[in-house]
């Protein structure tokens, strides 16, 4: 079957964003994300879970590349100056285009 | 002192504590971590619930009322001593303020299991002004932070329901309605759970506890001598205010050393996950280090015996 | 019944259904909720067992030989009705049916700590009366759904292995195996775990149930009203007809309401996890907000009651 | 020794067992596991500890150098022997000796349950003897790995830290200065949850070893019928050199079932997380295969009358 | 050291199919396959663990281009129907071009 | 905004490794990295957390493509015979280049 490509936008943050992020996001149009709990380290220091919500989650969705660039800029302007956050674009192919 | 000093509970986070120093790659998985804080603050509720519906209504109203003023007195001072002697920027100011005013659960665990050890008896509805004293200190943080940062509106409706809705007040009160709705008959069969085993899960929680707290040692270099100062001197001052509140809205003794050690207390839950979204431009760690790093483990270690003195002091006069 | 809405296990419930409802974000941690699904199964075979090592044998017989029945009439029945009056698919049917046809072993705790309560005996084998329930009805729902939908063979193989060695069923087994072959004695060690926690920990699995069941009712819309109407009449008539049975295998008052409430019970752990997999075309909102949403809170707060009184109407006449 | 089959404890390895050879989807959540493993370790020193606040000093000493020189000499023995008879590479020789030279903490738990169900006495410091059994092996065996590998320097700083550190040890040492410093009195608040439940939860915990367990059987075939004779008769043989050594330290019957026990057991835990970074050319299959398919299973099973048996042997000359 | 181009297939889906992935992928042929536990939100709604069995996993397995499709071409015929399944192809660079 | 390239390393490893490949990767100079715990299946067999220690992570990191190969290179000559490892690149596209 013929393959489309997307654009899988990444985003690592702080647990206390995932409620904000996913509303954006959904505002924003996504067809839908996927979450995962892990942990890390980077410019704000290392981040393990120390205290009920110093947790790092990793949300990933799969869009057109226009949403993708529109979701980092967003990204950018709205929470890169006051969280631990990091957020990336790469290229992904998926059956039923039509569904993402 | 020295004798609290040997008591299992405070035993236990000197060794979690000792655990994190030493960098001991002792850790509790993080749900059980989760699994304990909900079990003691249910069992909190339940117990403080039990215990009120042997009481009478009413009684609760003077002290409520005292335990409300401490909350919008509190942190108003806290910012003003921030601000002014400290020098911090207002966001960061005000979160800690916010920290200040409310209070930790755990830390009136130990208090609670302090006076039961001494035998010392203390008004039945305690746990009311637990539940009481966390709530409108965090709002007065918010409040102080967006007066004075983002003259815009503030979203109250969402912040509102993520602090009375939110886990650890939803947990207290939950416990609070069916240990009063239910009765000591009714709760008899649940009691093997919630009572007998409450002080060893709260020995077990301290350990971990204590390795979160040295964690946040790390942190206190980055916050400077003044924080360090602050996070003892400021419990010592609220727990002066509470006494006087304790003492004069009529608290036994046990009470008021209760409510001194609540308003003492620095909350390390609610209030850092209000304050990351309310106030994003507050730095973390200080409040962090602050609260959990040196407030906390003063009170444990030190804190409650003297709250404990001062409220023999004044009730010497008073009572 | 008023009387039972104040037993701290379905207050428990009430404010996990309340949080749920007022979207706090209480949530029990995954692991601490598969664990108490452990230790609550474990337990209740166990308890099971080690009644059962001091009970006659063969007096099981005919009970169990009418759970049987009672397992493959109850899927038959829901099938039926589902197709009929409730114009459902035939995977929607059969899945549906065989989640009617199991139980749910949470709510065969609550009857027992509910009888408990009353003082009310029952026969010591009922544990197993629970285990010989859970299974044929899914395997009679997988059988309806693939008769009249796959033509091609059935795996059974699998699904058998599925059903008997899944969690539930195995940790049941285990637990009356263990409390069996120990006896009396040699569980009492063991015993302030599992018997003096027992109640204490259900009340807690039931705040999470609540929560977990107030999530499945928003869901209900979808159902749309006569799976609502199914979820609270099904139940009824299974548990008229478990009291039937219960009064002709010659069981107990006690014994006679365990079994109703049984038969009025639906599963919603082993059932929706066989479906998912042996009737892929059955949709899981639907089987989930019916067993879940509806007949797990109706068994809770109100069905339970109704099943002692249903026992009691018939044992006056046939005791 | 049929009798100890019986034992709920022991029932609950042969039901995890076979949930495993059966290959039910039963499995304990991960955090559940490790929380199980952090209260069993912590009550295990916690109860040594209260029993040493009880106990003269000193007399621990003879018993402590008994432990140490069979920490010592268990493992060079194990190393020969597979070197020698199993022609095993020297990395696996090497790692496989340092897991029989340490110990299991749950195998000594099992011992202890089985001694107080029997009316045994002990001495009141084995706990310390434990604690002293788990370190040496570990160092020693990988001295061996890397002086026979490695002729470079061995990095010995963070190897100590890992193994004085690691968790169970802390857990072990932690509980035990708790107890201590506490004594009995004080600690009699947080009895009911570290000494009423220890049973239970060892019972819980040794259902889920016994599913883990299943799973390293799995591996016998690759590691050989000479490790599995060895996973057999070493323990026999440390057994009986741990009753030579209770007996010629002044051990009691009970205290010297206890250290031969602790000879015969072979670690799980703190050896194979040192030897995959220490000793990473062993491979892993063929040692979590011996200590944990083989030599932990036999001890539980059979090992610890047989060990009781020793005992009694001896003492009847030697007492 | 020289890289090999491989592709990365990500599987996500109810974790009711994980075993059921994991048999077929074996069939298909793969050399091993990485699960992590996620949630997530798409057209089949909200997953979030209500219910003991309704998880979500992300299955990740590193194969060559024409298993990669393969992979792809059995899930859409065998499971995007009846599941809440998504997956899709992405480019990596392995050593080690034997391993995978 | 401009986007930017960079290499995504990902590394799934036996969890008894993690602190030391944290250790190596901050030596070699990444900016920061995320963790997940993940279980999977290889050539040397399942590997389910049978044993406390026996889980597998997912380590990933973004950095530049010289450093990328660099790390691939030292984790080849350092684990790869001994450990349960499997590392591989990918490219995503990043703002804030000076972050990584
Ligand atoms: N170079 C990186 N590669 C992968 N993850 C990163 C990197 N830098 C930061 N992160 C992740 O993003 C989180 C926030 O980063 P930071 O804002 O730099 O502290 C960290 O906790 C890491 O989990
Ligand atoms: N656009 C997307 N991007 C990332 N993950 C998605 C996307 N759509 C669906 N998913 C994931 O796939 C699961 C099943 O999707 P669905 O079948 O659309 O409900 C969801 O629970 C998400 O975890
Ligand atoms: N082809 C593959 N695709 C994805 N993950 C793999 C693959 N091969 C191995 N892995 C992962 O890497 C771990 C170690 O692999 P191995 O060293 O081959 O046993 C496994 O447990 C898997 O989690
Ligand atoms: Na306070
Ligand atoms: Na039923
Ligand atoms: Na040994």
């Amino acid at each position: 079957m013929p393959l489309t490509q997307r654009k899988l936008v990444t985003i690592i943050a702080e647990s206390a964003l995932e409620s904000l992020l996913v509303r954006d996001l959904k505002r924003l149009g996504v067809s839908g994300y996927t979450v995962a709990d892990v942990r890390g380290e980077g410019a704000r220091g290392k981040r393990k879970g120390d205290w009920d919500q110093n947790r790092t989650i990793c949300l990933t969705s799969i869009c057109q590349s226009p949403l993708a660039h529109a979701i980092l800029d967003h990204l950018a302007a709205t929470y890169f100056e006051d969280y631990a956050i990091v957020a990336y674009l790469s290229d992904v192919d998926v059956h039923r285009a039509n569904k993402f | 002192m020295f004798d609290n000093l040997l008591d299992p509970v405070v035993l236990c986070f000197v060794v979690g504590l000792t655990a994190g120093l030493l960098k001991s790659d002792l850790r509790f998985p993080d749900q059980l971590y989760e699994s304990l804080s909900i079990y003691l603050l249910f069992a909190i509720g339940l117990k403080g619930g039990i215990e009120l519906s042997k009481a009478a209504p009413g009684e609760v109203f003077l002290p409520a009322l005292a335990t409300v003023a401490l909350g919008v007195i509190i942190p108003i001072a806290a910012y003003n001593l921030l601000r002014r002697l400290g020098r911090f920027s207002r966001p960061d100011a005000a979160a800690l303020a916010a920290h200040y005013g409310s209070v930790s659960a755990v830390t009136y665990a130990v208090v609670i299991a302090y006076l039961t050890r001494l035998g010392q008896s203390y008004e039945s509805f305690v746990t009311v002004l637990l539940v009481v004293l966390e709530i409108p200190a965090i709002a007065i943080g918010i409040l102080i932070a967006r007066m004075r940062t983002t003259p815009g509106g503030i979203k109250w409706g969402p912040l509102l329901h993520e602090v009375f809705l939110g886990k650890s007040i939803y947990l207290l009160v939950a416990g609070l309605l069916v240990g009063l709705l239910s009765g000591a008959d009714r709760a008899e069969a649940v009691a093997p759970l919630f009572t007998g085993l409450f002080k060893g899960a709260l020995a077990l929680f301290l350990l971990e506890m204590g390795i979160i707290t040295s964690r946040r040692m790390g942190d206190l270099r980055q916050a400077g001598p003044f924080l360090v100062i602050f996070g003892m001197a400021m419990p010592l001052l609220s727990g002066a205010l509470g006494t006087l509140a304790g003492l004069l809205s009529g608290l036994s003794l046990g009470g008021t050393t209760v409510l001194a050690t609540l308003a003492g207390s620095a909350s390390y839950i609610a209030a850092p996950a209000a304050m990351r979204i309310a106030v994003p431009k507050a730095n973390p760690t200080l409040y962090l280090a602050a609260s959990l790093g040196i407030t906390f483990p003063f009170n444990i270690l030190a804190g409650i015996p003297i709250y404990h003195a001062m409220a023999r002091f004044a009730h010497s006069f008073g009572g």
